[in-house]
């Protein structure tokens, strides 16, 4: 689109995880706009499709000292040496260079999984299935977004489907850039405690962009010098410390 | 049911596309209109065809839709805004779609076995090269027009 | 198109031999296959097929079609739970492909839960009933076998005829799981043709320190609500006042804004749930001993002269109650309860100086506190002085209605045991789910007859003789009433967003069938639609309150509308109708104790800090989640394909509690408790207080196969139900399975 | 008719004899092929691998393989281009072993991928910076290499040389054969090495990822000479069991001392470079990424113990082995030595591939574990089925020991 062409935007997320209460919203909403199907019966936490998943993590201490926070953890649309866009052997991931988004081309994707071996974030979902709606429920999809087949590789593309409807709804109106409110992902919407907050990074003004460099912000594995988009907020030290932990260490 | 786009588009009716091929308020495309479209002229027979009396016994008055074969019908996984297209890059329906607009009769609709798409997505020859500029609707198609004019794209751009 | 005149001059080549002998040597053959095959890779074909069959794996039948259509969009309401919460649903084709919540919604404040955003699923959920059916015998493993409305209906006639004529051998019982519906007034119209027929309510369906209070006050009048937008702190004895309490949007907002309003969350529970993990304070309790706790904060309270003079006038038992907490002196109740003694006067302090409230929390499977309890946590407010006043606790009018409801409603608790012969369930659900023993101690020593409305194929459908299968939510039109513990009275519909099948019954068709066999006059002659139309009709005659838009853009007061045809469609647009009538006065005379006797508490007889021998049994749910059945199967992202919520039947155990019983993580382990045993898997589990076996109630994947025979009770069969109807803890052993 | 097609003054089993060794290698063939179908038409939640054991057996083994095959392209560069003839006696073999190994994990990968038929798509759109491209491009060419170089083989068989246009052919072909070793040796070094550049890229797999030199990870480089130094020892390996199995001398005994010699120099200078790179991975590459080495070497399964085992046990001992002439001279030590060198190659893309994907990398992350299903393990057996039935095959109906006429039995 040409909108999009000229304007260099760089989307992005500030979770706050003293807000998030672990409901669980988010991934739901998320799995019914992208057309996740419901796990198939053998599924586990292993093998289940969950482009959005929340952690819970524990500080470790006995009880009553113990405490818990809820990570939710999604693409963290890598800004550099993307690692899953590299391996791919065939053009099925890419950045979209006007929108910062990493983009994953099922109908491209061949399967061979080494996209997945090479996100740190495991961020990545394979279809061990073909999709399974029970009956009656393919009439709910979401037109928006096509349904992945068995034997590819997906993941989150900030509801990708929502940003088509807002440029058509543009392109319609006759206007070049799209209204910062016609484009919110799922998971954001539908946040009960408004822990995330999403929009473009590039634009300093906007919240997402001052957020991301406000006090107790942290990004995960920064060290991997990959420019993780998704950026979390603690106020809590353990929290943040445990983030800056290497694993087993 | 035949359909006679040169009859509507002639001179004595001078129709254009988009006086049936529809937008919506939040700008998708509605496509091949709806029996309630060709209701609003063919409430009652205006003219003396065989075909549009079949219109008016069969489908006007009872309310029921024409089964319309999609001659042009992307997979779900493809995304074309016609907004885009059509009102923002002000591109002809003629150099996508063909002068179908001034046939007197539709052609017959041939799918493809295998792939389930309609024949004039891959175009008439089964070599791949069109016969006219405007034949085909393959990716190919699209990503060739969108490098003369010089877009730079991502795959999500147009895939869903 | 080489190829084509390659391959032909070949075969041209073998004919004109034809004519010759036949003798083409096996060299020829294999130049002619040779040579074809190298042809063909210089025509299109292998391309176009590599390519078409690339092409089918991308579209291929195992994906479904994508929907194609008009978009819509269709403001509704929430039914899955009492809370109602406000939706707005995205329709293509008329199928509903979103929801989410309706910003600008005043009392649901734009938020849906998990369960509500993936509500429209629900009515394909694959334990859903499709057909009316009859058990052949009782319990979890008699077959079903498919029936018919008139079949029940008829096979039901003896019976009802022979209860209308008396009630010597068990009476007629309807148990409501959402009261405060027309229905509810149909439900009870019905019951009271028969004699001694009982309207009862579901455990959970009320907010159980409201109703304690509701005794306390000893008025039947008039609707209690707390007025949290006011109160500065919260005492919660459990409530999950961020995961799924009353409408979700109102808590969790209200405790998200606590920079702004200053709102102070004490969260007193045995293990660090979400609510604890969001709570300013968590005061980590030994389950069992909240009565010595409120107790204590009663007597510092007392002893510091903390509360309103003129309670000692108004409350006729302040003295008695006085002598009471006089025994429970923090430092010795510290010792029961784990909490220090310094806490506890901090709490006292905290909650005499600020506008509170202090209310208990009805665990969604884990049932009420015992009654005892929940007197003294409700009688807290009575002391604070909380009735009636801002930041309180308010007494405000109902929805108006006709009133002139026949037979009263009792709890399920209050219903004497073995008393109903023939049970009616209705097929609405609470969220909240509760022991079937229960149930079972309420019907006549034969066992009973139990019909039961209900979407789903659920646990509880193992106790019906008869299932008949209710709209599910957003088939039918519903209504959502005064959500519990809501400030005011609301009302606003539920509109359909998906086709009712023809095979589900209408609760309200059902009364009219059963009436019908009972040879009454057409109780149920009106539909749901007709009653809630009835209801507008009240509304507008009141001229109370105000309608607002879905949004909340604008807002009309009744007594501004010309017509009730206006208020009518305002409400069938999704708009809500919320009450401005002013608060009733409240009956000053309020007892700390109501019927409870003093010698009902005895700190001694609190349970000691036990993590070896017999351990406390607690269940625990999540609301709407408490069944396989009553989430929708993409849920599974929550349940089965992560673990951001445990499935039902594990069991959550402190790791020293683990080792002091020689397990570890994920052993099978074997509890037992006097009802029986059963195995589950154990999670070691930080968050839990040592000494308590932390029960999941909820979905199980495995369970969703079973289309033809109900699932198990599992955990809820092992609970104890005492007299008062509670069942909170339980004394199990467990062992290595 | 069997008799007809055995190479004349060479005695090879009765057919029923060969028929009873054959078959039950058949039946497992078998099998696998039905675990292949299986996961064909089902889709691969027939396997044991999941979202986050991504790869799993196959991709293990077809690293393993395609290393030890290397003993194709290594001999095939030694004889036609060092031109050291005495290999003659086993670059037939070589090239069989070459071919079973490389079509075998093709086969395999072909059922790893999840979406086969789209396979072709990598040669349509390829990504060029993406070392799978690199080994799906070299892998197919050298395996069309293997094919050819195959064929001689094929046309000296005894009855098909009576057909005197292909007795030409393959004398032309012999011709231009040292042409192809060329091409052969060529593909070899960027498959074997973007092998090694396929884990040794990850960034965002700290365990694996290596500092680039040029324009290759370490590993890249590294996987070259390790695969260059075990294949001799295989193929030495192979034919020292062949001539046990056959009870037949096959090779004069120097030709196998040379092929250890030449596998002990790789060795040595493999394991050199190795210790080097492991070296600076441990002080500068993984504290650079946030994970200190020794968090690799925490759990339990996975201690220090396997960078010893790798490299001094597996590594450093055989090389001293292969290389002191006097202990070469056993046979018993050169045979042992050339096994303990595939052990360590073995060794090396077992901890490469499983271990590198049962680390975690996010701080709140556990160790991973992973068992194969028996789908995956009857696959994996199925390639070896294969190898061993093609090998007899050409064993019995081919001249893969030339030198086996002249050494008196």
């Amino acid at each position: 689109m040409e909108q999009t062409a000229q304007s260099k935007s760089r989307y992005g997320m500030v979770i706050d995880l003293d807000r998030c209460t672990g409901c669980g919203v988010c991934m739901v909403a998320c799995a019914v706009e992208n057309n996740v199907a419901p796990a198939e019966q053998k599924a586990t936490e292993r093998t289940g499709v969950t482009w959005l998943r929340v952690y819970p993590v524990s500080n470790g201490e006995g009880f009553p000292a113990n405490d818990s926070v809820f990570i939710p953890m999604t693409c963290q649309q890598c800004g550099n040496h993307t690692p899953c866009v590299s391996v791919c052997p065939q053009n099925a991931v890419e950045v979209d260079p006007s929108t910062g988004i990493v983009g994953q081309i099922p109908q491209r994707c061949l399967g061979c999984r080494y996209c997945m071996t090479a996100c740190p974030y495991h961020a990545r979902y394979f279809d061990w299935w073909d999709p399974q709606w029970p009956e009656g429920t393919e009439a709910l999809l979401n037109p928006d977004v096509a349904p992945r087949m068995r034997g590819v590789a997906e993941k989150c593309n900030f509801c990708h489907g929502r940003l088509h409807a807002a440029r058509t709804k543009a392109a319609a109106a006759g206007r070049k850039e799209i209204a910062a409110g016609d484009y919110v992902p799922a998971c954001v919407e539908s946040c009960p405690s408004r822990a995330i907050v999403f929009g473009d990074l590039a634009d300093e003004t906007n919240e997402v962009s001052r957020l991301s460099r406000s006090i107790n912000t942290f990004q995960f594995l920064p060290k991997l010098g990959t420019a993780p988009k998704i950026f979390y907020h603690s106020a809590k030290e353990w929290v943040r410390k445990m983030a800056d932990r290497a694993p087993l260490a | 049911m035949q359909f006679n786009h040169a009859v509507h588009t002639g001179e004595q009716n001078g129709m254009t596309c988009d006086m049936c091929h529809e937008f919506t308020e939040n700008g998708s495309f509605k496509g091949i209109p709806t029996i309630a479209k060709c209701t609003e002229c063919h409430s009652a027979a205006i003219g003396s065809t065989e075909s549009e009396k079949v219109l008016v016994e069969q489908f006007v008055t009872p309310h029921k839709e024409i089964p319309w074969k999609v001659y042009s019908r992307q997979p779900d996984n493809a995304y074309f805004p016609h907004a885009a297209h059509v009102k923002r890059a002000e591109i002809k329906c003629e150099e996508c779609h063909g002068p179908h607009g001034s046939s007197n009769t539709l052609p017959v609709y041939q799918v493809n076995r295998i792939s389930g798409y309609s024949r004039d997505i891959w175009g008439r020859n089964i070599s791949g090269l069109p016969s006219h500029p405007w034949e085909g609707m393959k990716m190919d198609r699209c990503v060739r027009c969108h490098a003369e004019r010089h877009r730079d794209d991502s795959c999500l751009d147009c895939h869903k | 198109m080489q190829n084509a005149t390659e391959t032909t001059a070949v075969l041209i080549a073998i004919s004109e031999r034809e004519k010759r002998p036949m003798n083409i040597t096996r060299r020829e053959l294999l130049t002619f296959a040779g040579g074809s095959i190298l042809g063909a890779l210089f025509t299109p074909i292998p391309w176009k097929l590599l390519d078409d069959s690339a092409i089918w794996t991308q579209n291929w039948s195992l994906i479904p079609r994508l929907p194609r259509g008009p978009e819509t969009f269709t403001f509704t309401g929430c039914t899955l739970c009492p809370g109602g919460c406000a939706v707005k649903a995205r329709r293509v084709n008329g199928h509903p492909v979103s929801l989410v919540g309706v910003a600008g919604h005043s009392l649901s404040n734009g938020i849906l839960c998990p369960m509500g955003i993936a509500g429209h699923h629900l009515a394909y959920h694959p334990l859903r009933l499709r057909r009316p059916f009859a058990f052949t015998g009782k319990g979890a493993d008699s077959p079903l076998v498919p029936s018919t409305l008139d079949e029940i209906a008829s096979n039901l006639a003896p019976m009802l005829k022979d209860i209308r004529s008396s009630s010597s051998k068990g009476t007629i019982a309807v148990l409501d799981q959402r009261p405060g519906r027309v229905l509810s007034d149909l439900y009870r119209k019905f019951v009271s043709n028969f004699p001694g027929g009982i309207y009862a309510v579901a455990p959970g369906s009320e907010d159980p320190t409201l109703t304690t209070l509701r005794a306390l006050c000893n008025t039947t009048e008039g609707t209690l609500g707390y007025d949290l937008e006011n109160t500065r702190v919260i005492l919660s004895f459990g409530a999950p006042l961020v995961d799924g309490w009353s409408t979700p949007g109102r808590t969790v907002k209200l405790l998200q804004n606590r920079n702004q309003n200053g709102l102070k969350l004490i969260q007193v529970e045995g293990v660090q749930s979400r609510t604890a993990l969001q709570a300013d304070t968590w005061l980590p309790i030994m389950p069992g001993t909240e009565a010595a706790l409120a107790l204590a904060i009663g007597g510092v309270i007392v002893r510091q002269n903390l509360f309103p003079a003129k309670i000692e006038k108004t409350s006729p038992d302040f003295h008695t109650y006085k002598t009471l907490v006089s025994k429970f002196e923090p430092e010795d109740v510290a010792a029961v309860c784990g909490i220090p003694s310094s806490v506890i006067s901090e709490t006292a302090h905290a909650l005499a100086s600020n506008p509170s409230v202090v209310m208990s929390g009805y665990d969604p499977a884990g049932g009420p506190l015992d009654s005892a309890t929940e007197t003294v946590i409700a009688g807290l407010n009575v002391l604070l002085g909380n009735i009636g006043r801002t930041g309180g606790i308010s007494l405000h009018p109902p929805i108006p209605s006709p009133g002139a409801t026949t037979s009263p409603a009792v709890g399920l608790a209050q219903v004497p045991d073995h008393s109903v012969r023939l049970l009616l369930i209705d097929g609405a659900e609470s969220g909240h789910t509760y022991p079937l023993s229960l149930l079972k101690r309420k019907l006549t020593a034969d066992g009973g007859t139990v019909v039961m409305l209900s979407p789903y194929l659920s646990s509880r459908s193992a106790l019906a003789d008869y299932l008949v299968p209710s709209p599910a939510a957003f088939e039918s039109l519903e209504e959502i009433s005064t959500p519990p513990g809501a400030r005011r009275s609301s009302f606003a519909l539920s509109l359909p967003l998906l086709k009712q099948p023809d095979t589900t019954v209408d609760p309200a068709t059902l009364l009219a069938k059963l009436a019908g066999a009972s040879g009454l006059p057409s109780v149920g002659a009106e539909t749901v639609e007709s009653c809630l139309r009835q209801r507008a009709h009240d509304i507008w005659l009141s001229k109370r309150g105000t309608l607002a838009t879905p949004t909340g853009s604008s807002q009309t007061p009744v007594m501004a509308m010309a017509s009730e045809e206006e208020l009518w469609k305002g409400l069938s647009e999704g708009g809500w109708w919320v009450d401005n009538m002013q608060d009733k006065q409240v009956n000053p005379r309020l007892t700390l104790l109501g019927l409870m006797t003093p010698d009902r508490y005895d700190k001694a007889s609190a349970p000691a800090l036990d993590t070896t021998g017999t351990l406390k049994l607690i269940p625990f749910g999540w609301r709407n989640a408490t069944m396989t059945a009553s989430v929708a199967p993409v849920l599974s992202k929550l349940f089965q394909e992560s673990h951001l919520r445990s499935l039902g039947g594990r069991v959550h155990i402190n790791p020293s509690t683990l080792a002091a019983n020689a397990l570890s993580d994920g052993a099978y382990v074997k509890i037992s408790t006097h009802s029986g045993n059963m195995t589950a898997q154990a999670v070691a589990d930080p968050s839990v207080i040592p000494g308590v076996i932390h029960a999941i109630v909820g979905p199980s994947p495995n369970n969703t196969a079973s289309k033809d025979r109900p699932e198990a009770e599992g955990i809820l069969g092992l609970c104890a139900v005492r007299d008062d109807g509670s069942w909170r803890i339980t004394e199990a052993t467990i062992a290595k399975a | 008719m069997d008799r007809q097609f055995i190479p004349r003054s060479l005695q090879r089993s009765s057919f029923t004899r060969f028929a009873a060794w054959i078959l039950p290698w058949i039946l497992l063939l078998g099998l696998g092929l039905y675990a292949m179908y299986l996961c064909l038409a089902e889709g691969l939640n027939q396997t044991n691998m999941d979202n986050r054991f991504a790869f799993g057996l196959w991709i293990y083994l077809d690293l393993t393989v395609i290393a030890l095959g290397a003993g194709a392209f290594f001999t095939g560069f030694l004889l036609y281009i060092l031109r050291r003839e005495e290999l003659k006696a086993v670059i037939n073999s070589a090239v069989v072993l070459g071919l079973i190994c490389y079509s075998g994990a093709v086969a395999v990968l072909m059922v790893d991928v999840g979406q086969p038929l789209r396979a072709w798509f990598t040669f349509w759109h390829p990504n060029t910076h993406s070392m799978l491209t690199e080994v799906t491009f070299c892998l197919t060419c050298y395996l069309t290499v293997l094919a050819i170089e195959y064929v001689p083989v094929v046309l000296k068989n005894r009855k098909l040389r009576q057909i005197p246009r292909f007795l030409v052919f393959e004398f032309e072909l012999h011709k231009v054969m040292p042409v192809f070793a060329g091409i052969g040796t060529f593909l070899s070094f960027f498959h074997q090495g973007s092998l090694g550049g396929l884990y040794g890229v990850l960034v965002g797999r700290p365990f694996a990822f290596r500092e680039v030199l040029g324009i290759w990870p370490s590993t890249f480089y590294l996987f070259i000479l390790s695969a260059a130094a075990v294949g001799p020892s295989f193929v030495l390996l192979t034919t020292w069991l062949v001539q046990k199995l056959s009870g037949k001398q096959l090779v004069k005994p120097e030709v196998l001392r040379f092929l250890g010699k030449v596998s002990g120099w790789m060795l040595i200078v493999y394991v050199l470079l190795k210790t080097v790179d492991t070296l600076y991975w441990i002080n500068h590459t993984a504290p650079a990424e946030g994970a200190p080495a020794y968090t690799f070497y925490t759990s339990p399964g996975f201690g220090t113990w396997i960078l010893f085992a790798e490299i001094i046990l597996l590594g450093l001992l055989p090389a001293i082995m292969l290389l002191s002439k006097r202990l070469r001279e056993r046979p018993a030590v050169l045979v042992s030595a050339a096994f303990l060198a595939c052990c360590g190659i073995v060794m090396n893309r077992f901890v490469m591939t499983i271990q590198t994907l049962a680390l975690p990398t996010l701080p709140f992350d556990q160790m991973m574990s992973y068992v194969p299903s028996w789908q995956e393990i009857a696959t994996f057996l199925a390639i070896v089925a294969y190898g061993v039935v093609l090998y007899s095959l050409s064993f019995r109906y081919m001249t893969l020991f030339p030198q086996e006429r002249d050494i008196r039995q």
